[in-house]
């Protein structure tokens, strides 16, 4: 066992940090205002190559390993998580291509996913669909060379940028209850994105609702090619580790700087003559916020390294998934305590911190699922 | 003892649900948009005489005892913290003033503020302040039959309203701690623009400025130097509306959890039928019921003081902060129970929990925050 | 509403916390040790009334309202958590009787319960069963104007005592589920030696073994086959008294953590002076108050029913699983924040709050375990 | 970094585990009922050589790392945490011993201390002291040659039993405040134990008050010799990495028991005709345990590495003493939950695990005093 972390991954983690407190931190104002990701910012986070941490470098990667990707995502939500996510769910998508897609598609697709001007989507969630792939309603049909999508997807990521998505259709001709994943270029013609939501938090983000009319891509954008047609629920499945990793991260990262945003305040802040600091109950409130900061850092790492072993890991990042999340949640709530009336006021981080975190106890299945999903391995 | 509530406070309790289903409900984006309470909704508050509830008859008051304030603010907050967040420091204000206040301060004001044409606000709090009033920095100098106020109080809610403020300063000749009545936009008066914040949005706080504001010597409210008995007493029958508020707010998480549990189909059928999410509202059902009692029991404790004489005050401030801080930190949990149940779409603006798990979240760093709150309980039981 | 007990209910609590203090709390060795309530105590809690303390006059009872048990047993439990279960399952077997019993049966059993002569038990659970009574293995048979009752009952409190105990059986011929009164120490009735367990010594408990035990048919209790509407309001009522005795826990770890801090020193000042303990306190006082109340109201709930024809008792079945299940989560709660107070002295058998701790812990796990409360809670306002 | 266990941690692991349950375990019933630890139990564990894992070999150590110590721990107290207690409070002296004695009191006392008869103690607490050693009443006075000690302590550890015990005293010839840490030998003339406490649980092991009257050893047994001579409390603060360490792998062992005892019950226990493994809720239980377990098991190792490296450890052996005792309670509390009124009874190991387990947030210093250290880097 070696917990430490090697001169490379310091570089890197010193490398985002630098990166996102110079050229994210500036633009959060902008971000949160007009709800929108400035495509500009994505762009400039691909020509570092952190798009591509985790790929082999033959596909356009650095062929480093998901504690690499790990590290970069809790570096740059420490600073801004909704940048870190739009981030993710390019690599949820370059995920499915690596796992899934045929050695020509990863060619053509993966060197201009991972380093060109667009930023990926996946799209399966459906008004009605929750995780069932069985629900699905959008549906694609076959014709001749090409396949004709039509359907509606909910809470898509990244939707209203340019980009691939890697989209999850009913497909009939295969049977019941069967899917096949397909790969669009978003902005072609039938797609639509009637909708961005208006939400709590994650204002840096855009999640949209996507109408596909008609949509005709080629019949070779099938996912994993005619090998993989109908098992979209596989490709479904080999996303999660990534996403879950990512959310994870994020978590982290969030709470590192919640709890650094109340150090700060209470060194600074004084109340009877003396920094609020030097008070017993401000510091059993941040020793708190340091424990669960520490262990959730550590644990994070921990699944990263084991993903990036390809051992079984659902169980175990359920568990860090719900770890994580529920960390983050405690570390803001007590940063809004340190900071009492301040933290509700936009001067400070916090407030944004505290609406943006409740995301990482949602996204990726909720934490009852996790709950579950963690007691599989010891009770089957 | 005796759980039911009479004929009064159901009537209250109804008036004040159907008030905010109908009225404050649907005015409810406006008044996240604006940041401010509308007029109807003033007025409506008013008219159903909610705005002199506990006051006496004599004001224009409801005599109603401080309970059915308790009633009538949890259903006003269930569906705006922000109306209710300014109906309680309106309140709050009135208290001091009719616990405090000579006869002819309370002639003076009370009727105006029964009516609501004049809305109190209570300005202690300043930029280098906690709790602690030995940090004052406001001065009160007296000039003959006139005392001359300067300085600077931060987080006011109600004070871009015309109204009397209770400000708190610190003397300068002698030093000691007093109160004055300020009549809000006054020479001298002004106001920052108003603090942006995570919830509450209808009940703005600003940042006022007192340069050189001059008030009548008699304008002194209670003795003077006195001012943190009155401040003591002052932020605990504010307690009375916080931890109403943060009821309603467990109410309304509840409620709307409910709601969507029903509603909510996975795989054809309701959410409600899943063990997890029953779960959660069994939890969220406890947290309410353990959260009212205390709170309706609260207002109890206060009809005892409003008008018998403010004696033995301390049991009632060391409830008040017991309760306070129980039902703020309550509110949080049930905010996010509920929160969970909705998962992905209750982060979106289509459902209420969004603004309810906002709201909620400030209720524990106001009027002291929550361990402060713990703190001053353990002292009056352990010394 | 109105929160302050009436002078009825304050000698009731008064008298009980007397009698906890000056017979119970020094008989607290030999309880531990000897794991049986001493005979004194039962003489004492017969000859305050508290026995029968809810029942008709007419049967020896106290009238008295389900409000005044609550603060008895909280008064009682508060000392022994082993002295309050075979209080409250003494209730809760007088009440099965008191709800579905015939006038006959009433008169026969209620007066020597009431004196405690006659101390009844409740058997329903078994070795297979949890909270389903499809899988109940007790079977009995008819036999003429006998029923022949053959099976095993597990975890029954004060089955070695004498007096009727209630048991669920499976109808042979029918299939049904009835309840019949079985005279304890019958022939064919015998006890395995009680269980080891972690707390609440005082009360063991025992499996039960029914071996063609024959009781006349008209010990049927309430309707053939309705066993399982006796079985849900018993249970209901049960919570009563398992809400009561962990809030009695919640105030002894809370009084217990107050008279610690105040006398423990720590470099010379006590402990009560650091902000840490303090905020312990807090929470404790948050604790107790917040399940106070939801006790006492569940109380006076049961004098809706009982005496009054049992109608839609579904109300309060769900009302009685939230609060059980709050009152016992809480406690746990509270005798860990409490035992944290007391820190390495409160491991040793010096201080009571080692004993409370391990007592608390059962309260979730009996009656039903705090998960199944809450499902039950959610149904009724689910569906 | 590299999580993975080497291949002689594996074979660590796996002898603790077998000894733990083929030795300790048919010993648990007699330790719970006579309160006592038995003599030859804790010779068999000095023969394997696990008293002295993280010592040099030229001290009769076996040359390993807090690692392979924090692996001992967390399997023995998975059977029984009262043993794993018996142990690392001898090593709790011996770090003393390591850390601060002459090398040739090393060479005397460590063979014997490590693989010898007899078991350490660490004597410092008194009726009045807390965790200040102004406080300290015990006594020792230079006579000649030899050291004599009077005074009395609280809660000592193994002082039942032979062995050698380092003890704090009072050393005013040093001046005001100053004390000083002596060996002596338990037993010796003058020395009594008066008291052994009955308490709510570890009833494997013997906790006492000491009572030293007249006590005399040679003055050499002055720990570290002359120049450590009133500097008893840098010798106190040696030891709590170690002692807090140890705490923190009980409280994992404990915790991994309790979810193996409520999943092992959850896959028997039949309800309804079917396994309550099957219910949500009991799943949800047993997720939200297991990761718990998962996470303290990797934060104790990496603190445990920590220590190896010889970093500064306050305030992280601080957060993870924190988050490894609550979720032990957790856990605990989880498995009575999932196992119902049976839980409660003696049948069953959980309700030991739940008395023991309290243990693990108060000694070693409260949980309230671990909030405030671990606060201390961040706040200083």
């Amino acid at each position: 066992m070696d917990f430490n972390y090697t001169k490379e991954q310091l570089m890197l983690k010193d490398s985002v940090r630098k990166f996102s407190e110079n050229e994210i931190a500036p633009m959060i104002k902008w971000m949160e205002t007009e709800k929108r990701t400035p495509r500009d910012l994505i762009k400039k986070i691909k020509d570092l190559g952190w798009c591509g941490i985790q790929y082999p470098e033959k596909y356009g990667g650095s062929g480093n390993t998901y504690v690499e990707y790990a590290i970069m995502q809790m570096e740059m939500s420490r600073v801004y998580c909704s940048t870190a996510c739009t981030i993710s769910v390019n690599g949820m998508l370059g995920a499915n291509i690596m796992k899934f897609a045929t050695e020509e598609q990863k060619l053509k697709f993966l060197p201009e996913h991972l380093n060109g001007e667009g930023i990926g989507s996946f799209a399966f969630t459906e008004p009605s669909t929750g995780s069932d792939p069985g629900a699905l309603r959008t549906t694609c049909v076959r014709d001749g060379d090409e396949w004709v999508i039509n359907g509606e997807k909910n809470f898509i990521t990244n939707a209203s940028m340019p980009g691939l998505m890697g989209i999850f259709c009913k497909d009939a001709e295969m049977g019941p209850g069967k899917c096949t994943n397909i790969l669009i270029p978003k902005g072609i013609k039938g797609y639509s994105t009637p909708r961005i939501y208006d939400k709590m938090g994650m204002h840096g983000l855009e999640v949209c609702d996507v109408v596909l009319d008609n949509v005709r891509v080629p019949y070779e954008n099938t996912t994993g090619g005619e090998a993989m047609r109908g098992k979209g629920f596989q490709v479904l499945l080999g996303s999660t580790q990534i996403g879950k990793l990512s959310v994870c991260a994020q978590a982290v990262g969030m709470a590192q700087a919640a709890l650094e945003a109340a150090v700060k305040y209470s060194k600074e802040r004084v109340q009877r003559g003396k920094p609020i600091a030097n008070f017993p109950t401000i510091q059993s409130l941040i020793g708190d916020m340091a424990t669960d900061v520490m262990v959730g850092h550590q644990i994070v790492l921990a699944t990263a390294f084991k993903a990036s072993e390809g051992k079984e890991l659902a169980a175990d990042a359920a568990r860090t998934r719900l770890f994580t999340s529920e960390a983050c949640h405690r570390v803001a709530s007590k940063a809004m305590q340190v900071m009492g009336a301040y933290s509700y006021t936009t001067e400070f981080p916090i407030e944004r911190i505290f609406r943006d975190a409740k995301l990482t106890e949602i996204y990726e299945g909720v934490n009852e699922i996790q709950r579950l999903i963690s007691s599989t391995d010891l009770l089957r | 003892m005796d759980f039911k509530l009479s004929k009064e406070q159901e009537l209250i309790q109804k008036a004040a649900r159907e008030f905010a289903t109908n009225v404050i409900l649907p005015l409810g984006k406006k008044i996240e948009q604006d940041d401010k309470v509308p007029r109807e909704i003033w007025d409506g508050l008013a008219e159903l005489g909610f705005l002199g509830l506990p006051f006496e008859e004599d004001f224009g008051g409801g005599e109603a005892g401080y309970e059915n304030y308790v009633l009538a603010q949890e259903q006003i907050s269930r569906v705006s913290s922000g109306v209710g967040t300014a109906f309680s420091v309106h309140i709050m204000g009135s208290d001091v003033l009719a616990l405090f206040g000579t006869r002819e301060q309370q002639k003076h004001y009370l009727p105006k503020t029964c009516k609501g044409e004049l809305k109190p606000s209570f300005a202690f709090t300043e930029p280098g302040t906690g709790s602690d009033p030995r940090q004052l920095a406001t001065t009160a100098t007296r000039d003959g039959e006139y005392v001359v106020i300067n300085g600077v109080k931060r987080f006011i809610t109600n004070a871009g309203y015309e109204g009397p403020m209770v400000v708190f300063c610190k003397d300068a000749d002698t030093g000691g701690f007093s109160a004055y009545i300020v009549d809000k936009f006054c020479q001298g008066y002004s106001l920052s623009k108003s603090w942006e914040k995570i919830g509450s949005h209808g009940s703005p706080i600003f940042d006022v400025y007192f340069k050189d504001v001059r008030v009548p010597a008699s304008n002194l409210l209670g003795e003077p130097g006195r001012g943190f008995d009155i401040l003591l007493l002052g932020i605990a029958f504010g307690k009375i509306g916080t931890s109403a508020i943060a009821l309603g707010g467990i109410l309304a998480a509840y409620e709307e959890a409910v709601k969507y549990a029903r509603e909510k189909l996975h795989r054809g059928k309701p959410i409600a039928k899943f063990q997890a999410i029953q779960l959660k509202i069994g939890h969220l059902a406890a947290k309410y019921y353990s959260t009212r009692w205390m709170c309706y029991r609260l207002g109890t404790l206060a009809n005892d003081i409003l008008g018998k004489g403010v004696q033995n005050p301390e049991q009632f401030q060391a409830e008040a902060a017991l309760v306070k801080s129980y039902a703020s930190d309550t509110a949080v949990e049930a905010a996010k129970l509920s929160m969970d149940v909705h998962a992905s779409y209750g982060l979106t603006k289509d459902y209420p929990i969004e603004r309810i798990y906002r709201d909620a979240i400030i209720a524990p760093q106001i009027e002291g925050v929550s361990d402060m709150q713990r703190i001053i309980w353990a002292n009056s039981v352990l010394n």
